[in-house]
């Protein structure tokens, strides 16, 4: 079997998990694009660490507000029905678990939830922003990875060796191999992304991978 | 009500004093009080120490620099306290060259800490950092069978903060998201500059409608410079 | 954005369950919602434990009450949890008699108590109460030479909220002082019924002015009482 | 010399500790009553702990918003400038110490600065409501009371016997024989009202008064 990076399946495949009035907050990069691929008709609600109910979609160019930014620092607008807070009040809304989903990047993720996305120490530390408040907070928190490192390795982890931005809060990995739920200590593969099979994304991944009896092949495309 | 007084960005500037420690609003430069950073700039800032969300940008390949990030290019700062200086190399740079004491902090908790500050709060039980680094050296706390860190509150010599509309009093109105810190800040420094695009008369904001009561505020100054 | 239920006063009265516990916004009637506490004393309520910052009015001599003041009268409740039960002089009745269950806490703490419960703290340090009757059995912390009371979250099976405005997606404005404890309540509990003087479109409210965003609110109710 | 109550000298006496632009909660009874002999062209703003910043005085008969209320329930209005916030950020201004005066009646008060108003075991226990906050955090305390019980004794203490509101944080008393300041383990007379002299007044009171050296007989009619 031949591996090849497939973001689009990993932003398809959250996209699905939500549910009309979901609370969900999308990460910067790959997680942003999992608002393109929500079905019609599930209408979920966008918070934005910033302060911010109800992001809408980046406004057409010439009509940017720079009032209304995202986590990341872009313009954004508001829908309807949206409304602004301050910084204390938009993590009381994450830390008080009233947001559904937060969905994240990955550096190193290991099978007892831990997660580690924001430094590798000497080389890059931007700081955990509001990621820590997010794993911690989130009442689902799901983690959005291409399955391998350029090098080859597979980021998810008996244990992780980054420092970790939140220790045992994840329960959810999607890579473009497959759907994991993270459980008593190892990964449960619950759905497997066709081309590849259960047995060859249980080989190729360096951590404790149990297939669920009940595991089905899905096709993203 | 009193009027507070309202004056020039240079004057907002001279009251910031060398070794202070300073509170900036703003979030990757969006509701940062631009005109009041740039006098700062002119002026020459020595040995300050800020807490700000972030360090707003400066990409050393384009030159581009945004908000506070100005101040971090010329050397203003002795130590940062912020949650994400990611989007600017020069503060990374001047970390891992021990040029800078950086302290990073998770942004609900840092916001929070403000706030403890701000509200007379000796600290208060957070989950958030349980189990990574962020623990080190702070007091841990079973309550109801649930691990949780004590965390402290964090005050400022002075805080510029920005407003989209100010009146005379002092009080606050902010836009969009540029409200992020700016509200928390205002409560937690001796001294408050309040930077604010549009300065009306007093009564002429609706009372249901304010975010930062006029109390907090000590002085104003009117916005000029609006780009991040 | 989602339109939430709008229901009547009773249908809201249904899902407030005996031997719950309740959250009432409102101060001495201020905020209160009117109409919803009327449907609960219709349908009459046994063994509830009731978080109010006080509870309304009830005076023996005029027989003139207010607010949540009318299930006092009605004995609702197994418990309540206050700041101030001065102007009822039915809940101290009870409280002396040892009918009911009255627990005081300082209204500030109260106020964060319930903030925190939303908010997702463990708890808070906080000065007030040190050296009184508060701090028994609580845990007292030093920081910075100061002592502190820890005190814990405070959270709720049902809180019912009364606005001055709604949108259809459950945002809410409040008005005036009937703010209040209304908008803490609104993050506190699992259930958050909220009574509107007024109910709008989605899209009408400006998102500057929203004091309890949409995400916290699960039912509405039309306010058709509005006197306290 | 004879005593005959006068809460006039109270309230004209605390009037006059204000400045421009000084933060001031006035407590129900008594202290309410401040604010109309605070000096022409010192403005204070009023602060009231359900909500308000800038109370203005009581609407006439027939204009009354019930949705603007005093801490004690009556109606009120609001001055231009004033504004409205929720209870966790009113004790949030308070025990911040953004509240530069509290003023509040007083059951007994003793030399240590302890101050019990909220609670007689047995008989009345109304609640503390927000005076336990407001002790701990406004920058001044001042107590108002008539020096007297009706019985006849002294409400200035050695040492309360009632449950305390506040250990240790009044800064002033002032009754209708004078202004105390709480320093040291005594009350320091700092004012003697006329016609009183502060022998007579140290006599009557049932705690140590030490008399200031630049102790001032003011006349307040």
């Amino acid at each position: 079997m031949e591996y090849a990076p497939n973001k689009d399946v990993i932003v398809k495949r959250i996209a699905r998990i939500f549910h009309s009035g979901d609370v969900v907050n999308l990460g910067i990069g790959l997680p942003t694009q999992v608002v393109n691929h929500v079905p019609e008709g599930v209408v979920i609600i966008l918070q934005s660490e910033n302060g911010l109910m109800g992001l809408g979609p980046a406004p057409e160019k010439g009509c940017e507000d720079w009032d209304n930014v995202n986590a990341g620092g872009s313009p954004i607008t508001v829908q309807p029905g949206g409304c602004f807070f301050d910084s204390a009040t938009s993590f009381g809304i994450i830390r008080g678990g009233h947001v559904d989903y937060t969905v994240l990047g990955v550096l190193e993720v290991d099978q007892e939830g831990n997660l580690a996305n924001y430094k590798v120490p000497g080389k890059m530390v931007p700081g955990m922003g509001g990621a820590m408040d997010l794993t911690t907070g989130a009442r689902t928190v799901i983690c959005s990875t291409l399955h391998f490192e350029p090098s080859g390795k597979s980021r998810l982890k008996r244990r992780c060796t980054l420092p970790l931005t939140a220790a045992k809060e994840v329960d959810l990995v999607v890579t473009d191999l497959g759907l994991f739920q993270v459980k008593d200590g190892h990964f449960v593969l619950a759905e497997c992304f066709a081309p590849y099979t259960p047995e060859w994304v249980k080989e190729k991944t360096d951590a404790d991978v149990v297939i669920a009896p009940d595991c089905k092949i899905v096709n993203l495309d | 009500m009193l009027e507070k007084p309202i004056i020039t960005a240079q004057e907002a500037a001279e009251k910031v004093k060398d070794g202070c420690t300073l509170m900036s609003g703003g979030f990757m430069g969006c509701g940062a009080a631009h005109t009041i950073i740039q006098a700062l700039k002119a002026k020459g800032l020595k040995d300050v120490s800020l807490i700000s969300t972030d360090t707003a940008m400066h990409d050393l390949k384009t030159g581009k620099v945004t908000g506070i990030g100005h101040l971090v290019v010329d050397r203003c700062f002795r130590k940062i306290t912020a949650s994400h200086i990611g989007l600017n190399q020069e503060t990374q740079r001047q970390m891992n060259a021990g040029e800078t004491e950086v302290e990073l902090v998770p942004q609900g908790t840092l916001a929070e800490r403000i706030r403890a500050a701000g509200n007379g709060l000796g600290g208060f039980l957070t989950p958030t950092g349980i189990g990574t680094e962020v623990q080190e050296g702070k007091q841990i706390l079973n309550v109801n069978g649930r691990d949780y860190l004590l965390e402290l509150p964090l005050k400022a010599d002075v805080a510029i903060v920005k407003a989209k509309k100010a009146d005379k009093a002092g009080n606050l109105i902010y836009a969009g998201t540029a409200r992020n810190f700016n509200p928390m800040m205002a409560t937690a420094a001796d001294l408050v500059i309040a930077e604010a695009e549009e300065i009306v008369e007093v009564g002429e904001l609706d009372p249901n409608h304010v975010h930062t009561p006029s109390i907090f505020v000590d002085f104003l100054v009117k916005a000029e410079r609006l780009e991040m």
